[in-house]
């Protein structure tokens, strides 16, 4: 048993169910990230722990305690809004002890929490302000203060850094992190941006259309995903999921089209339990796993060399990406900074297999090799 | 399993609105239904109780006067809606080209709203009078050939009621109309002439069709004042000359309490809620669908 | 005087407050709100308050009556009527017949109204056979008044024919004055019917027109020739009329610019008020061709049901006061009209007021007192109504006098 | 809720200009001209109305209509003016407003932030409510009125006006509330606010606007109505217009025109001052609530 628990949950607006069997235990001191398309559920799911939307069906507790029933204001969480939710007419101090205020508690003490609060987050001068005076990274920081004011057992971010421009962004990301290092306290994020989820995360909740479909370390879900799904959605660029089929005579291999339609080879490391040969695959390679020779992993065990047009040429500073085509598709390739590759030119590419993964095309699931 | 204090307060907002409910059910739709019973029944001075049919229907259609009125109704509400609304979305417009003393004249405009007609349904009636009010005037200033007797005519009478109407709402509706201006993000008004359109083009093309839940706000309120203008044909007609001037709420009023026909006045009653039922429930419902 | 009907008052009201001897308040509701009336009205209120019996007024003004009367209406209907209500005419007798009203036989017969009060007025003032209600005033409708300045600059005299009167705003119009001052309002066009129809049909067609509503005469040659009169009448009156109040009316003939004006006797307060003097400075007679007719209305105070002794008793000594010659000629003479009871010296009454006793007492004796069909003392309010609808309607052109009368008849039918 | 500015961006020439600001004052002409009537005859003494022209400005100046209508005008019986009404017209408004604003701001705040199963329906026949005629009315409102024992008094009245005030009550502050982000309520309730303490701390404070537009518009029908107040009062709870109309509607008596004219203007004071003084927020309140659709 978790911290926080949610056993079995799902979700109907009449007949229509949009959550479906969700089943997360998350240990304290965690912080879980739901991420997801939006309409994945993933903001019904933190309104329910919340209590802000009713449980259909399943239980939710929160340390040893089911909260189905319980008010918002009493299952000790705390919330930070995507719209940050201040209150208007109330000050910056008065917007954090609010909720302390409600829940009686005597002004010294409260005093003393908003001081400690503001001290932490570096925001005592705009105490007496109200938030229609703040920039939009001072309202994150007072939406922040004001669920950190409560010391809740449970913190619930519906992504709080979408309304922030990007530099900001990146620099709260990194805040968030620094802050979840010290205090330790359990945290329950929304958003639909997989770096901010990778970047965060102790764990990770792939959310789509209801269900989860993977959960796992960030490094889990991003090295080994559970479906076409969460590989693509995970990663950026993301993964080439390249149309193949398989052949087993001889050593097991994927067999791809290159860019002039010749049939490539690319022997696979294991075999796909029940699978056949001829079946039709997707062969899917992080941009990472397809590189020119000299930028291609030192450790990795099995690397394949062809030769394949380049297509495009993107340079990203710290990486240009290479546009190839195989299977007939795009496919992205990054490489080290420094290549001098022009469109039309033919060069090498280096595949890292162990990195490979493969899906069945008709069930999108994944297929692993024994 | 729940604890009282949350089952409370799921309950709570319906509790708090089921007086406001009850009210409304009583006070409104009970009435209506009282009304309804009324109007076939044989109800004279008193309601009664004695059941005759559709017999108030009958004589009610075979009414002179209530044809007049509902056709005055047809005359009075068109006008009366059209011109406010195009007066105030003129001075809403003009008033929003930043001029100087807006906030002296904003309040003359508005102003007519304040006063009940008991009040000034005297003075436009001199006003209107040829022989003391406008008319008089011009000849004294030398102006001989002036004319305007429109209140003494029997055809023209019920445009006097409809300028007095308008004079009364037409500021209401400039200040609806001037809200939703405001409220116009201004960056769609600069990408607008970025493209090149003209200020007429900009106000037809772009800001009138921005400004439709103002017009929409505006329609209800002035139908709602339109079906129930009474003060001000008493007055400032009496509902004449002869009868001319007669709308469905004082023939209403007059059928029910002075004349001694509370069957038939209560009978005028229904096919005006009918009325105004068949116009407004398409409104309530696209408005009510929207959001809800 | 005065001290002699307090004393009866006094009688009468031992003999009804036997049980309890606390006197109660009285609230009243009427709509004489204007400077003589309600002063007037006061007069009561003082007698009553001589008495230890308080006065509660409710003034409601508006319409003749007509906003008094929805007042009534919901008062009643909530169960918390007045204790008197000012009333006109048929209104008295519908009430009786909701069983709303109280009865004051015991103070009657103290008083012995039966044989002072005309029998016009009994017949409304009486239920059943049962005394309902307390006669004020009696209103007269058939008057004319003119300017005798103007009259004397054109050399005419005092018309006794219709076609006198016709040739005297003739006169008059030649002149560049208005023939006749009118207000162009439903009821000012009835109050002027009233007089019309009575000088081309005299006193027996009115009634059984106005009546009986009998449809013949309603749609008889003799309602086509009154509809006549009032177009001749229309075309002395100026083209400003419509709408205007009667008292503006008024001022034209107190100002010299109108000749003559037909209405009810309340006009003379405006000419008393511009400080004329009845016949030096203006004249009042009969609509030519209705001499020896009084078309009447009578306020009366009707009394409602209450339950309490002590509440009857007030309601019965402001009953009494009420009919008390001294009141009786104190009201009516700021009124302009005159009083209800034919005993009362006419010692303090003008010129008019004289001649409007005389003339209701002869009337009263000939049996041509009759009921003032624009003012509701001829027909229920409905039928009343119906009539001023067709009056008004042809006096602003939408008929001709033939089609008038055939539509009196259907209006008159679909309002019985 | 972003605050617009004042500024259209639009330009416009001299001509243009010249235009605007002459149709401008045309209208506002048009709009002073009845009360410049009733102002310059209530300034005149009566002999001066009936005998010369109306639209002229006073020969003689005098108070006396006035201090007439304001203190010695018959009213009823007793001399009393409008003074004594004027109270009874506050004695009512006051509580009526307030109250009204009241229910009109939880009901729009429960139609918004608390929605439940047939709440749309709900609101429709609050909304459809606004157009009942007050005339079918008042015989059963007399009955139900009478049954509740306040016939003939202020509560009585104050009953009414707040009955027949809920509809547009609900639908200003219903369309004000729609816009007004509904996270706050969530966040309040997380810091464990209930639904009154959500009420008053949080959008109370920030109903300003529509609220001023809710008591314009209430106060200046309340205010104005005859029809109740003839019908549901008595002496010691007569409204103002009730005594208006008596000062003006007397049928058979002499017509003092001047007393009539200030007595009018005396009895549209309170109104006019509350659209002078409110008149500035009343834009933008429309602004923020009722014109949003």
């Amino acid at each position: 048993m978790g911290f926080l628990d949610i056993r079995n949950v799902t979700k109907s607006y009449g007949a229509v169910e949009v959550l479906h069997q969700v089943d997360i235990s998350v240990q304290e001191g965690e912080f879980l990230v739901l991420v997801g398309p939006s309409g994945c559920g993933k903001s019904t799911l933190l309104n329910m722990i919340a209590g802000l939307e009713g449980i259909t069906s399943g239980e939710i507790a929160i340390n040893g305690r089911v909260v189905n029933a319980v008010h918002p204001s009493k299952r000790n969480i705390a919330m930070v809004f995507q719209s940050y939710a201040l209150y208007p007419n109330m000050s910056v101090a008065q917007n954090m002890t609010f909720g302390l205020e409600m829940h009686g508690v005597p002004k010294p003490e409260r005093d003393k929490a908003l001081k400690d609060v503001a001290a932490l987050l570096q925001i005592e001068p705009l105490l007496d302000r109200k938030p229609g005076q703040l920039s939009g990274g001072q309202r994150q920081r007072v939406a922040m203060g004001r669920a950190l004011v409560r010391d809740p057992d449970v913190f619930l971010f519906d992504e709080p850094l979408s309304n922030l421009d990007a530099k900001l962004r990146v620099d709260m990301r990194t805040e968030i992190k620094k802050l979840h290092e010290k205090l330790k306290t359990t945290v329950v994020y929304v958003t639909h941006d997989q770096i901010e989820a990778l970047t965060l995360s102790t764990r990770i909740a792939v959310m789509n259309g209801g269900y989860v479909q993977q959960l796992g370390t960030p490094q889990e879900v991003y090295d080994d995903p559970a479906n076409v799904f969460v590989a693509s959605f995970m990663g950026s660029p993301s993964m080439n999921l390249i149309p193949a089929r398989l052949r087993l005579n001889g050593q097991a291999a994927v067999e791809i089209a290159d860019g002039a339609g010749q049939p490539v080879a690319l022997p696979l490391t294991g075999t796909p339990g029940g699978a056949q040969d001829g079946d039709a695959l997707l062969f899917g390679l992080r941009p990472e796993a397809l590189t020119d020779t000299e930028g291609a992993d030192r450790h990795a065990r099995n690397i394949v060399t062809f030769r394949n047009p380049v297509d495009v040429v993107e340079p990203a500073g710290s990486d240009t990406f290479v546009t190839t085509t195989l299977g007939g598709k795009d496919a992205i390739s990054r490489m080290r900074a420094d290549t001098r590759l022009t469109p039309g030119q033919t060069c090498d590419f280096a595949v890292n297999m162990d990195k490979a993964v493969l899906f069945d095309p008709r069930t999108e699931q994944r297929l692993r090799l024994t | 399993m729940t604890d009282l204090r949350t089952r409370f307060q799921d309950w709570l907002p319906r509790l708090v609105l089921s007086p406001s409910l009850a009210a409304v059910l009583v006070f409104v739709y009970g009435f209506i239904a009282f009304t309804l019973y009324l109007s076939f029944t044989d109800s004279r001075m008193l309601p009664s109780y004695d059941w005759v049919g559709l017999e108030n229907y009958s004589k009610l259609w075979g009414l002179r006067h209530w044809h007049t009125a509902i056709a005055n109704l047809g005359i009075f509400a068109l006008l009366y809606i059209t011109i406010c609304t195009a007066i105030g979305l003129t001075l809403a417009i003009f008033l929003d080209q930043k001029i100087r003393g807006e906030g002296l004249l904003r309040p003359i405009y508005l102003y007519p709203m304040a006063l009940s007609f008991i009040v000034t349904g005297t003075a436009w009636k001199w006003f209107l009078d040829p022989g003391i009010g406008l008319e008089h005037t011009m000849h004294l200033w030398g102006w001989e050939s002036f004319e305007f007797g429109w209140i003494k005519d029997r055809d023209m009478a019920i445009y006097t009621v409809v300028i007095a109407a308008v004079w009364q709402s037409s500021g209401f509706v400039m200040a609806m109309f001037l809200a939703g201006l405001r409220g116009i993000d201004n960056e769609i008004l600069k990408a607008a002439q970025i493209d090149g359109a003209s200020n007429w083009n900009l106000y037809r093309r772009i800001v009138i069709p921005l400004l439709r839940p103002a017009f929409l706000s505006a329609f209800v309120i002035l139908s709602h004042l339109a079906v129930k203008s009474y003060d001000l044909v008493i007055a400032l007609t009496g509902g004449g000359p002869g009868r001319a001037t007669e709308l469905p709420a004082t023939f209403m009023y007059s059928y029910t309490f002075t004349r001694n026909s509370m069957g038939i006045g209560a009978a005028s009653a229904v096919i005006m809620l009918m009325t105004i039922a068949a116009i407004m429930t398409p409104y309530l419902y696209a408005e009510l669908k929207d959001k809800g | 005087m005065k001290r002699a009907s307090k004393l009866m008052g006094t009688v009468a009201l031992g003999l009804l407050t036997a049980v309890s001897a606390q006197a109660e308040d009285v609230e009243v509701l009427h709509w004489w709100t204007s400077g003589g009336e309600a002063a007037a009205l006061n007069v009561l209120k003082e007698d009553l308050q001589g008495q230890d019996i308080g006065w509660n007024d409710m003034p409601v003004a508006g319409g003749g009556g007509e906003a008094a009367m929805t007042t009534l209406r919901a008062r009643v209907t909530a169960g918390n009527p007045p204790t008197a209500v000012q009333m006109l005419g048929f209104d008295i007798q519908d009430w009786a017949a909701e069983g709303a009203l109280g009865n004051l036989n015991d103070v009657a017969a103290a008083e012995g109204w039966d044989a002072v009060v005309p029998a016009a007025l009994q017949a409304f003032a009486k239920y059943d056979g049962n005394w309902i209600s307390a006669p004020v005033n009696v209103h007269s409708t058939n008057w004319v008044w003119a300017n005798k300045a103007v009259l004397d600059e054109l050399g005419l005299g005092v018309p006794s024919t219709w076609e006198e009167f016709v040739a005297a705003m003739q006169a008059a119009k030649d002149a560049g004055k208005v023939g006749l001052a009118h207000g162009g309002q439903a009821w000012q066009e009835a109050t002027m019917f009233d007089g019309v129809v009575l000088s081309a049909g005299g006193p027996d067609f009115y009634k059984k027109a106005f009546i009986d509503l009998d449809p013949e005469a309603l749609g008889s040659d003799t309602m086509v020739e009154a509809f006549k009169r009032m177009e001749t009448l229309r075309s002395y009156v100026d083209d400003n009329f419509s709408g205007r109040d009667w008292n503006l009316a008024s001022a034209m003939v107190i100002n010299g610019e109108a000749a003559f004006q037909i209405m009810g006797d309340w006009a003379k307060g405006e000419f008393l008020n511009a400080g004329k003097v009845p016949d030096q400075d203006f004249l009042c007679f009969r609509v030519p061709g209705s001499e020896g007719v009084v078309t009447f209305n009578s306020d009366q105070f009707a009394m409602f049901n209450v339950s309490e002794e002590g509440a009857k008793a007030a309601q019965a000594a402001m009953a009494a006061s009420i009919m008390a010659p001294s009141f009786q000629s104190a009201f009516n003479v700021v009124k302009g009209s005159v009083p209800a009871r034919t005993d009362v010296p006419q010692d303090d009454f003008d010129a008019c007021g004289k001649k409007g006793m005389d003339q209701l007492a002869e009337a009263a004796a000939n049996g041509t007192l009759l009921g003032s069909m624009a003012h509701g003392h001829a027909n229920r309010a409905g039928v009343k109504n119906a009539i001023y609808d067709v009056v008004t309607a042809h006096f602003n052109g939408e008929f001709s006098a033939e089609e008038a009368a055939e539509e009196l008849v259907n209006a008159v039918e679909t309002a019985m | 809720m972003s605050h617009a500015t004042q500024d259209t961006a639009v330009r416009t020439g001299r001509i243009a200009r010249t235009f605007i600001y002459l149709v401008l004052l045309l209208f506002a002409l048009f709009y002073l001209l009845p009360f410049f009537v009733m102002l310059a005859n209530s300034l005149k003494p009566l002999s001066e109305i009936t005998g010369g022209n109306m639209m002229a400005l006073p020969q003689d100046w005098t108070i006396a209509p006035w201090l007439s209508a304001w203190s010695t005008a018959q009213i009823g019986v007793e001399p009393t003016g409008l003074r004594p009404y004027f109270l009874n017209s506050i004695l009512m408004v006051v509580p009526a407003v307030a109250i009204s604003t009241v229910i009109g701001a939880l009901n729009g705040y429960i139609l918004t932030k608390w929605r439940f199963r047939g709440d749309t329906v709900i609101f429709g026949l609050m909304l459809f409510s606004c157009f009942i005629p007050f005339q079918i009315v008042l015989i059963p409102m007399a009955r139900m009125l009478g049954l509740m024992g306040l016939a003939g008094s202020t509560p009585g009245l104050v009953l009414v006006h707040v009955v027949y005030g809920i509809g547009f009550g609900t639908l200003y502050f219903r369309n004000y509330y729609a816009a007004f982000p509904t996270e706050l309520v969530r966040a309040a309730q997380i810091d464990g606010a209930g639904f009154f303490q959500i009420f008053w701390r949080i959008m109370l404070p920030v109903s300003g606007p529509i609220a001023v537009v809710n008591i314009i518009w209430q106060f200046t029908n309340i205010w104005n109505d005859f029809l109740f107040g003839a019908s549901f009062a008595d002496l010691d709870s007569m409204p103002m217009t009730v005594a208006l109309n008596n000062l003006v509607n007397s049928s058979t008596g002499v017509k003092e025109y001047n007393v009539h004219f200030a007595g009018a203007i005396l009895a549209a004071l309170p109104t006019l001052l509350v659209y002078i003084v409110a008149g500035r927020y009343f834009v933008r309140g429309l602004m923020a609530g009722s014109v949003k659709g």
